[in-house]
């Protein structure tokens, strides 16, 4: 009764047209360049692994992946950490400026990136910082702590006021009632939220390639440099990017019941 | 051990829930908050737990001023509406909980949880978690987190209020002997005058924020200071009637005259106001003599062991109770009879002039 | 039980407020002060007061002409898009199937191109529509259609779309799917017993109560759409000529690639503004939709 | 407005082979008549809600049949079968107006626009929704919107029956008596077969005039509120009818007396011998036990409590090890300890394995 005629094949249609490009990078990486550039081919006549073999072993290629996960890790802890206690203020008390802040937060989450790029990099030129995991870091907290700020808050809004009280009275101090009992109770939220960071910090381009040069580069980085002295190097981009999608099809499944709400900025 | 307050107010947003009330619990006693929805008794329990801070006013304990004490310090223990435990733990954790903070022995705790679980008749539930319990087994599990702490003050606002109907009757058997094994101050929170007669000790009559009259169950049922009293202290709600006493006789509001007897001999001449509950109406055909009404039924509601007969006179609507099942047609016109030997009669400004003085 | 007033919170807040301050107006500061002067690199700056602003709004100069071209470009993407994937968005959300392993793989599948990022679904698409190796290119190209994004404006605008439909309805779709999915099964029953024939159940149960997250739903989409900048840059380049140089692009060329700093902060500013007042008319919106609660009748016993 | 039989109708969320003590609702056979007010009582988990899905058709029942008016709608789905339901929580259309709410259904069958007003106004009139008619549906009160959700099943003039599913959950208690007095004045009216879930036993016996208790997925006893209150069948419905419940007592049973702790008590009829190795136990509701001053021909039990409610005292007593309710007389001064129990004969039933036992007068 709630879904339309034709659902099926409308949803077929659209999943095949979602896993077409993604299906046509994945046939490339399997080719050699040659193949890719002579023929068209619907599958790998001569299958090789040689552009992932490429990726695993030269040092310059493996390195971007290190790199970004690096720093994806270090702003998803950054931002889970303080975003915790400021979602458990938001969602328990008033206070001056409140709603103010929560909106500022809302702004910088929907900030372009294109605007920060050049003051980023005179900023951490400046702490020289610039070229370290630590710059692309802090970078992105400026649109993923707000979002975790606003998965967390949801979440710690569904647990009853009275739980926190109810603790109080039984005597937990403010540290030992956050960690025993309200942790436990959002570690979903967590999750959504630790996910949601990892995400957005591992799809971001501009700010990653603009902050680093050298030792820091991450892979959307070294990516976008693949010229090599043959032309393109095709295959080898395709293996790249298939990587590149490994982490986030990985951890979806976990998240799966959580999706809209992690996209929806926890207000779903 | 006593818990007081002195002089107590509290405004919201501007609005005063909370009007000058002081209060005084001594150790041992158990005190029914009793008042509709809304009337701030769940305001003061927040404010006797330290929960919420008073406007003006102070909270004392023995005396010592614990007005901006933290909770924590305080020793005390509630109990919500809406059956508040720690889904992540199991039931024994759940009351044990109180006693790990205090940093207790462990055979201590187990001894005391397996003795507050007997209590409440927890045993066969310690090791689930309390999403896994019915709603009652849950709230059972909140009260006995209560007990068990040995607080010196218990507060239960409401506690059966959302529990099915079988249900908070087996559980409101069990509270009287439940409370008697403790001897913490209990303040008992609840829109039902039966639960405030069935409890006993004393009852705090509470009225949009103020306390109309507080002290012994049994006196305040039976000597409301005030026709509000008398109102709250009602269900079904109270029936009103206006009168008009003038040499000898009673002139009923609606037109019916009787011959001043019982409460009424001894009143002097003027209008009042009299009050009186769903089993002080009897309903039958045809008593003559005695102060009768005509009076049609609107609806009869049934519980099985009662039935109210919602009647309707003279654009005021009464409701009368009797014992078993009787089922009258609405527009069905019966005689509704008052002894004025058992009614309430207050004054003009509605204070309480005469009341049945047998039990 | 609403929340107590109390300013101890600020300490909870605080890390919050320094992590976003040191990333957001440490950076600020310094935009509004370079967008107020001028410069030709080797750190001279000359004061230039409101200059840039003015020129950011007079079309005749190259400033203004370039950004409120690329702004005109920008917000007829952004419309275009959402024409396409608001309505894509519920459709695929009512084709949802209802229960079993379907629903976890569906979610699945339309949640992998939101995890991949930006410059792949770039590469992806550059790939995928060259004429000799990519398979729409090639499939378009042998139907006799003269398709070619790098020379043809309109290909390269088609390319852009499509690619950013691809990439995001699936967003709309699952924030759709979420609110349907609150929708208590009593309502479709009280539907049914009223005869209501599909339509009537779609306009009047479902679109009332997805109406929240289709607010959020284009908030997110015009806001992304927006600032775009990673995958157009990748497969177009900004070209044919700067056909698809959106504002994020136009930003770029002349803070990174011109180095003229001035210009660039000018351009930021007003760029950071509109975003700020569209958010600003999304927030009230939300707040308020959620706090539309039905007036309590009759005083409070 | 239909007549409603239910076939050996049976439902299990298991599957139909699955054993029928798991069934959500055991095989039951019953009828109720056309224009009849039933009401489904039971504690939470009884099978009271299955049973009103499977006749909404939002359930098919695993095994059985039900016919409206002795045709078989089993197969039909909700919409065929033309019932209205009210559900535990308000159900409106949050975009339309009261009166564009109470017209839906009529505009959903095609039914020309000036037929629609007549009916709509003729049933706001009928629920006192006239003056709210132009207002938007979502500002009312809760009681006010479960009048809407009513209306629109009334609207149809054709509606076989209206199901009510716990419909006074979310309304304020000091409303709760003015709907339940309206939905009854409605029943009389209109003419309509009404079926109400709830597990309020007040709200069943004051609306319904046969009330169908129901334990453990299975009908205990259908009958009127008097015959559950006066004769239950089953000890369940004692214990479930009445506050507070009637007490239940193991004894021994022989022809006119009953045996507990070695006192006797008269039975009001002969019950000869009953079934060996059964489970007999005697039922007397605490309205029919009086309290006395302890004398040698009375059953003695010791004094636990005295429930004071005003207007009625309970003793709570215990005889030997079982708990047991009594009245205490008004203005009898309760003695400390000791107290005597004078029975009503014609009230104490005798029950073998839980159902009641008939004896012969």
């Amino acid at each position: 009764m709630n879904t339309i005629p034709g659902r099926r094949i409308i949803m077929v249609v659209f999943l095949i047209f979602l896993l077409l490009p993604i299906y046509w990078l994945v046939n490339m990486s399997f080719k050699t360049n040659t193949e890719i550039v002579t023929t068209m081919t619907l599958w790998p006549h001569q299958p090789t692994l040689e552009n992932y073999k490429r990726i695993f072993t030269d040092e310059s290629w493996y390195s971007g992946y290190i790199n970004s996960l690096t720093y994806v890790l270090i702003n998803t802890a950054i931002s889970i950490s303080v975003a915790l206690p400021a979602a458990y203020a938001f969602s328990r008390y008033r206070f001056l400026g409140d709603k103010h802040l929560f909106f500022w937060l809302l702004s910088n989450r929907m900030a372009p990136a294109a605007v920060f790029a050049l003051p980023f990099f005179n900023l951490y030129s400046a702490i020289n910082l610039f070229d370290t995991p630590w710059a692309v870091a802090l970078a992105h907290c400026i649109f993923n702590v707000p979002l975790a700020v606003w998965i967390l808050e949801g979440f710690v809004s569904g647990v009853p006021r009275e739980i926190d009280e109810t603790a109080f009275l039984d005597g937990y101090s403010f540290p030992r009632f956050f960690i025993k009992i309200l942790v436990p109770l959002i570690a979903s939220g967590i999750g959504v939220a630790a996910f949601f960071c990892f995400m957005f910090s591992w799809v971001e381009l501009l700010l990653a390639r603009t902050l680093t040069s050298v030792n820091a580069k991450p892979i959307s980085a070294i990516m976008t440099r693949t010229v090599s002295a043959s032309g393109m190097d095709w295959g080898l981009l395709a293996a790249a990017g298939v990587l590149t999608i490994i982490p986030g099809a990985l951890v979806i499944w976990f998240v799966r019941n959580y999706i809209a709400r992690g996209f929806a900025l926890g207000r779903v | 051990m006593s818990v007081t307050l002195e002089r107590v107010t509290r405004t919201v947003d501007g609005i005063p829930t909370i009007r000058d009330v002081s209060l005084t619990l001594e150790r041992g006693t158990l005190s029914v908050l009793l008042g509709p929805t809304l009337s701030g008794k769940t305001s003061i329990m927040r404010l006797l737990a330290g929960l919420d801070k008073p406007t003006t006013g102070r909270v004392l304990v023995d005396g010592k001023d614990v007005t901006g004490a933290d909770v924590r310090q305080r020793s005390v223990a509630m109990v919500y509406q809406q059956f508040i435990n720690y889904p992540s733990l199991t039931v024994y954790e759940n009351i044990a909980s109180p006693l790990r903070v205090q940093g207790r022995p462990r055979e201590e705790i187990e001894r005391r949880v397996q003795e507050a679980a007997k209590l409440l008749r927890l045993e066969p539930f310690l090791k689930r978690t309390p999403l896994q319990l019915s709603g009652g087994q849950q709230q059972r599990t909140a009260i006995a987190r209560a007990l068990v702490k040995g607080a010196d003050l218990v507060l239960l606002d409401e506690p059966l209020a959302n529990l099915d109907y079988k249900l908070r009757e087996e559980l409101r058997a069990e509270l009287p002997r439940i409370f008697e094994a403790s001897g913490a101050i209990f303040v008992y929170a609840t829109t039902e005058p039966s639960e405030a007669l069935l409890l006993g000790g004393d009852t705090v009559c509470m009225w949009e924020g103020e306390v109309l009259q507080s002290g012994n169950t049994s006196k305040v049922y039976r000597r409301p200071d005030t026709l509000r009293v008398a109102q709250v202290f009602s269900d079904p709600p109270l029936n009103i009637v206006g009168i008009e006493k003038k040499n000898g006789s009673v002139q009923y509001a609606g037109g019916i005259e009787a011959p001043a007897t019982g409460l009424y001999k001894s009143l002097a001449d003027g209008s009042y106001r009299v009050g009186f509950r769903a089993h002080q109406l009897e309903v039958a055909n045809g008593i003559a003599g005695r102060h009768a009404f005509h009076a049609t039924v609107t609806v009869t509601e049934i519980t099985g062991s009662e039935s109210f007969v919602h009647l309707n006179r003279d654009a005021s609507n009464w409701v009368a109770v009797l014992q078993g099942v009787h089922e009258y047609e609405p527009g069905h016109v019966l005689d509704a009879v008052l002894d004025p030997e058992n009614l309430f009669v207050f004054d003009a400004a509605d204070r309480l002039v005469a009341a049945p003085n047998k039990a | 039980m609403d929340k107590t007033i109390n300013q101890k919170a600020w300490f909870l807040v605080l890390p919050v407020f320094l992590v976003v301050a040191f990333s957001a107006i440490l950076p600020l500061m310094t935009v509004v002060n370079y967008s107020m002067q001028d410069t030709f690199g080797n750190n001279q700056f000359f004061w230039n007061g409101v200059g840039w602003f003015k020129e950011l709004l007079d079309p005749s100069t190259d400033l203004g002409g370039r950004f409120l071209a690329s702004l005109g470009r920008n917000l007829l993407f952004s419309a275009i898009i959402l024409a396409i994937e608001v309505p894509l968005g519920i459709v695929v959300a009512l084709s949802m199937p209802r229960q079993g392993w379907t629903v976890a793989a569906c979610l699945v599948i339309l949640a992998l191109p939101l995890l991949i990022p930006w410059n792949v679904v770039g590469t992806i698409w550059q790939i995928f529509g060259r004429p000799d190796i990519g398979l729409l290119g090639y499939t378009l190209n042998s139907l006799g259609i003269d398709y070619n994004y790098v020379s043809n404006e309109f290909d390269a605008w088609a390319t852009v779309i499509v690619m950013d439909v691809w990439h995001w309805t699936s967003l709309v779709a699952l924030l759709c799917y979420a609110g349907l999915k609150s929708i208590p099964d009593a309502y479709y029953q009280a539907a049914q017993i009223d005869g209501a024939s599909r339509w009537a159940v779609f306009k009047a149960i479902q679109l009332p109560k997805m109406n929240r997250v289709l607010l959020i739903a284009v908030l997110l989409r015009f806001m992304d759409s927006f600032m775009i900048y990673t995958e157009p840059f990748v497969v177009t380049g900004g070209g044919p000529g700067n056909s698809t140089t959106f504002v994020s692009i136009e930003l770029v060329k002349i803070a990174l690639g011109q180095f003229d700093l001035g210009k660039a902060a000018a351009l930021s500013l007003v760029y950071n503004l509109i975003i700020l007042i569209v958010c600003w008319i999304f927030y009230t919106v939300m707040t308020n939709a959620g706090t539309e609660r039905p007036e309590k009748q009759g005083a409070a016993s | 407005m239909a007549r409603i039989d239910l076939v050996d109708l049976a439902h299990s969320y298991g599957g139909n082979d699955a054993p029928v003590e798991s069934f959500a609702l055991k095989p039951v056979t019953m009828t109720w008549r056309q224009g009849g007010a039933y009401a489904l009582l039971g504690p939470s988990g009884c099978g009271k809600t299955t049973l009103l899905n499977l006749i909404s058709g939002i359930v098919t029942p695993s095994r059985g049949k039900i016919l409206f008016d002795g045709a078989d709608i089993t197969p039909l789905s909700t919409q065929k079968r033309n019932i209205a339901q009210v559900f535990q929580f308000p159900v409106i259309y949050d975009t339309m107006t009261v009166g564009e709410n109470l017209a839906f259904p009529l505009k959903n069958r095609g039914v020309p626009k000036a037929e629609i007003d007549t009916r709509v106004k003729q049933i706001a009139d009928l629920l006192d929704l006239t003056p709210n008619l132009g207002r938007k549906a979502t500002r009312l009160t809760a009681d006010a919107k479960q009048k809407i959700s009513l209306g629109r099943g009334l609207v149809r003039s054709d509606v076989a029956a209206v199901l009510f599913d716990e419909p006074l959950t979310v309304i304020d208690p000091e409303l709760k008596w003015q709907l339940r007095s309206k939905l009854k004045a409605l029943h009389r009216e209109l003419d309509l077969t009404m079926i109400y879930v709830t597990h309020d036993q007040t709200e069943a016996l004051t609306f319904a005039d046969t009330v169908v208790v129901m334990h453990d997925g299975r009908v205990v006893q259908s009958g009127t509120p008097a015959e559950l209150f006066d004769k239950p069948e089953h000890t369940f419905v004692g214990y479930f009818i009445g506050s507070p419940g009637m007490n239940i007592v193991p004894a021994k049973v022989s022809g006119h007396e009953a045996r507990i702790d070695g006192h006797v008590i008269g039975l009001h009829r002969n019950y000869g011998v009953l079934p060996a190795g059964a489970n007999i136990e005697i039922g007397v509701r605490p309205e029919f036990v009086n309290v006395a001053a302890p004398a040698s021909g009375l059953l003695s039990a010791t004094i636990e409590r005295i429930d004071d409610l005003g207007r009625v005292r309970f003793a709570r007593v215990r005889i030997g090890d079982a708990k047991f309710a009594a009245r205490v007389p008004p203005g009898f001064s309760v003695p400390d300890n000791d107290v005597g129990l004078v029975f009503d004969p014609a009230h104490v039933h005798v029950y073998a394995d839980s159902r009641l036992v008939e004896g012969v007068a």
